[in-house]
């Protein structure tokens, strides 16, 4: 293992420490409970709390300012922070308007959100809502009872929910909204090396110099299969196909589009990547309205990356260009 | 031994600990093969504090003393897992309120609790290749022993312990309904669930350190 | 090799493409020439130009926008741009006051923008006047004729000279902030993992587990020595106080700091060694006005970082904040 | 031999342009040793297209052939190469400009003059552990030849090749001063420089191919 670090047990503390003093002006940390927030925390809006296993980052607490999220938890890696940590965390950002709580859809993290909420609700007279992202359409098994996973798709509903907020929208509004994302968004990543989860040591699963793995999560859990690397354009394709179909996306949609890297992958590749899916969305017919492309949601230093289509309304369009004051992404 | 007193939970919850702490990698590593490898971590650095905890308070009653392990977790683990035995401790707790000491009977109940907490938090069932494959078994093996007018603690818990044993092995057959081995589908089979394999590991600790000596 | 392309040959062309279609509203291609400028290339100001090989991204098409670069030439990957390529560039963002060339000072890189230069000036007429960007302190060697190499530094070189041009300040004038900033800044790096050029198929040099380049440049060409690796805290040290000795930084001076990884190396490992490097810092009394953690300058896929810091004067903190709209950076 | 004709240096072109073609990995290892490894891709893209025009005009006198040359290369390489040998070969361009025949004499002044246009733009001299180190000695020898009477190219050529080959030998015991292997220091010590590899090898392969048959 190579890595940048000092020890395994602090690398989640450390990294929180590491993130509030490069922008000291605009974050504050909650060292015990891992919670990195706005330095101004208004009590009149809507507030959004996002969160989940470290090793993802800029997400969350990358996204935390204005316009997106008020604050952001940081489990251990690959695991969700405790119901504690998420409760503090809504404590915290407290506010007369509620706050809203966007969860990716994992077991641990539904669990330790709901709980918190619970109890936030319960014990402390909170307003408090939740959404669950679900976007990435790897996993199709019929078998599969916890429904689809959150990966990066959940960018954007931190950035147009965060928007609605921001301009004073009531919780049931910015609630809706989320899930307006939620339910235009689709996802899917691919890994050419796992990541190395730094307490393991090592990588988190084999994989040789000719193969890739299909369908993969953010945690370094297995894709849905290993096949043979392709070149861009058929990995773009194979991709972008899926998505497309999932939904269905049309011709004459307008799509954000997200090519996200997994950690590992330089922006040269991703850009390559970016020109193949303009391609094949060109060629469909559906018209891309805004690109990222960057590391938004990774996993450790995963060498791979995602894609994510967005379909927006013209409202999704609005609230997609409003400033957003952040770490990780400025607009 | 008839009864379990305050101190014999205390020694069940060191030992439980320790196999705990012992496999955080082994822990990983089955956790790894089909969800994403922290388990083990997460599971040891809870024990890591009930651990401690037992030895600074010593002024607890059994309820009292699962409930507080129940907070620890809560507290300092995420992920499925600190959600899980958070709930699992604390519905234990909650049956064992009060008491300085568990028949056989209320051992079964307690546990019962303990898994009901479980359940309740994650949804899983019997067969979602969870540790629910590993526990249930374990506690309607302690109920038929029970039933057949059984009451040392002893021998309930060797009965549980073969059940999760083979309950935790059972898990290679199945694809995964619950937690992050469901994304495997299909590929998840082969593997044994890590949770199954830990709850297993823990029932065999427990008696080969303090009932089977 | 494990890389999302299609074909080492084309990398840089689709790469380029890549770029500017994700970006279609600020950006534009001469895809012969491999120039991509703003899209509202603005003759009345002084533009600024810089380019070196590929392999560096976002540098330098993602600094290419509102106050910053007006356009960046594209070499093939860690090899300077041809001296037509340049020129054609010159030629395209040619302006009455003037064009500013941001040259990284490698051989390759000055023979072909000196070469490119002349050529403006006595054929086009075109005003052309040269930096020459030289921050990493790695190599100090006394045979060392040709000057330190040009790294990380150079992006804040775009972002202060850019302002400044942005603001309608005449040729001499940007080209003494330019070498103003050059002055005051210094970097350098570590690699963990060789990089792999494209073409090559594999990486450029074998480095065991144990082991570090200390020094290293940003074309995979190896440091200035091999080191055991250590952890977070001790390389920040060794880097950092080689930094602060150089100019010397001393006790109240005020800079702006760039933890910059090298592209294969994932964000919470930068943010640690953030952490570390603001713990020299406000040990030795260097006040850090700005910080900037993430991929600047990259190396391919190379994991590793390098350290930046730049002593400001009032005039460059005002230029520093100036808002600034590109690929990769927004203010 | 005693004098080359366009179409002569147009095989001696075409020779050195497989010398660089066929040894791009080679010459890329070279580079990777001590610089960053693309040297061997930078000089086939040149000379790729240098070829491809060799067949298209065929036209040109002997001056305007190196120049073109010189020109494409400008045109389609960056890196120190395109620089060097751009440059290298639009002074050769103009030292044998209108010519359609070279004497042994004016062969060397040719290549003397390729070889100032590498200096003028490098900066680079024998020692500095770059292309002039084979270049230079090689240039050297021929005039001493001459000097000794010597007219014919082909044994101009074979004192060339030797003295080039023991210029790139000898880069191996130097430190680079020139080019990016500078920022090795004494670690560039051991490798031989990429570019008098490749020069020593383009006189061989010239020699071998066209005038020791
Ligand atoms: N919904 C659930 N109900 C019961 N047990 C579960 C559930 N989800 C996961 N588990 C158990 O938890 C173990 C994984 O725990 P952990 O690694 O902490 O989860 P994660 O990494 O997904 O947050 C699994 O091996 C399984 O036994
Ligand atoms: N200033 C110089 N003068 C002469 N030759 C040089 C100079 N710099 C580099 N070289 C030669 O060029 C070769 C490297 O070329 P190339 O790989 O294209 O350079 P770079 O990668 O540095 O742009 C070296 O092996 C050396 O022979
Ligand atoms: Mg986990
Ligand atoms: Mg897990
Ligand atoms: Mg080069
Ligand atoms: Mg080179």
């Amino acid at each position: 293992m190579k890595k940048i670090i000092n020890k395994p047990e602090t690398v989640v503390d450390e990294m929180c420490e590491g993130i509030v003093s490069a922008f000291p002006g605009l974050l504050q940390l909650d060292a015990e409970n891992r919670i990195i927030s706005r330095k101004d925390i208004d009590a009149a809006k809507v507030n959004l709390i996002s969160g989940g296993g470290s090793g993802h980052e800029p997400s969350h607490a990358g996204f935390v300012g204005t316009g997106m999220l008020d604050a952001a938890v940081c489990g251990d890696v690959f695991a969700a922070p405790s119901v504690i940590q998420i409760l503090e965390a809504i404590k915290l950002v407290r506010s007369n308007k509620g706050v809203l709580l966007v969860v990716k859809n994992y077991s641990g993290d539904v669990m330790n959100f709901d709980g918190a909420a619970e109890m936030a609700e319960e014990d402390e007279d909170i307003r408090v809502e939740k959404v669950y992202v679900n976007d990435d359409v790897a996993v199709t098994n019929s078998l599969y009872t916890v429904g689809r996973r959150g990966v990066a798709g959940t960018v954007f509903v931190h950035k147009i929910a965060g928007a609605l907020a921001e301009e004073g929208a009531d919780l049931a509004a910015v609630k809706a909204m989320a899930e307006d994302v939620i339910a235009n968004v689709r996802s899917m990543g691919v890994a050419l090396t796992s990541c190395t989860v730094p307490a393991k040591g090592e990588p988190t699963f084999d994989i040789t110099e000719g193969d890739m793995e299909f369908g993969v999560g953010i945690h370094g859990e297995p894709g849905v299969s290993r096949e043979e690397t392709v070149n861009a354009e058929i990995l773009a394709k194979r991709i972008t196909d899926r998505i497309i179909a999932d939904i269905p996306f049309k011709a004459g949609d307008e799509v954000a589009l997200l090519v996200n890297g997994l950690g590992g992958t330089p922006a040269m590749e991703l850009f390559i990547l970016n020109k193949e899916v303009q391609k094949i969305l060109d060629k469909a017919g559906i018209g891309v309205y805004r690109t990222f492309v960057g590391n938004y949601m990774t996993s450790l230093d995963m060498a791979g990356a995602s894609i994510t289509l967005l379909r927006l309304s013209g409202e999704m369009k609005r609230l997609l260009d409003a400033p957003a004051r952040t770490a990780a992404l400025t607009i | 031994m008839e009864k379990l007193k305050t101190t014999d939970v205390k020694k069940i919850l060191d030992v439980m600990a320790d196999t705990a702490i012992e496999n955080e990698q082994y822990f990983c590593k089955l956790d790894a093969a089909a969800g994403d490898g922290d388990f083990g971590s997460t599971l040891a650095k809870g024990f890591k504090i009930i651990k401690e905890n037992l030895e600074e308070n010593s002024k607890y009653d059994i309820g009292e003393l699962l409930k507080s392990s129940g907070m620890l977790i809560m507290k300092s683990c995420g992920g499925a897992t600190g959600s899980l035995w958070g709930s699992a401790f604390r519905s234990a707790g909650k049956s064992a309120k009060g008491k300085a000491e568990l028949t056989a009977v209320e051992c079964r109940e307690v546990l019962n609790d303990f898994c009901g907490g479980m359940k309740k938090v994650g949804g899983a069932e019997v067969g979602d290749k969870t540790l629910i494959d590993a526990l249930d078994p374990a506690i309607k093996a302690m109920e038929r022993s029970i039933e057949k007018g059984v009451k040392d603690i002893d021998t309930l818990l060797e009965e549980a312990e073969k059940a999760a044993a083979d309950g935790a092995e059972r898990t290679k057959e199945i694809i995964a309904k619950k937690g992050r081995a469901t994304y495997l589908g299909k590929r998840s089979i082969g593997y044994p669930d890590a949770g199954a394999v830990a709850v297993s590991m823990m029932f065999k600790d427990v008696n080969n350190k303090l009932f089977r000596s």
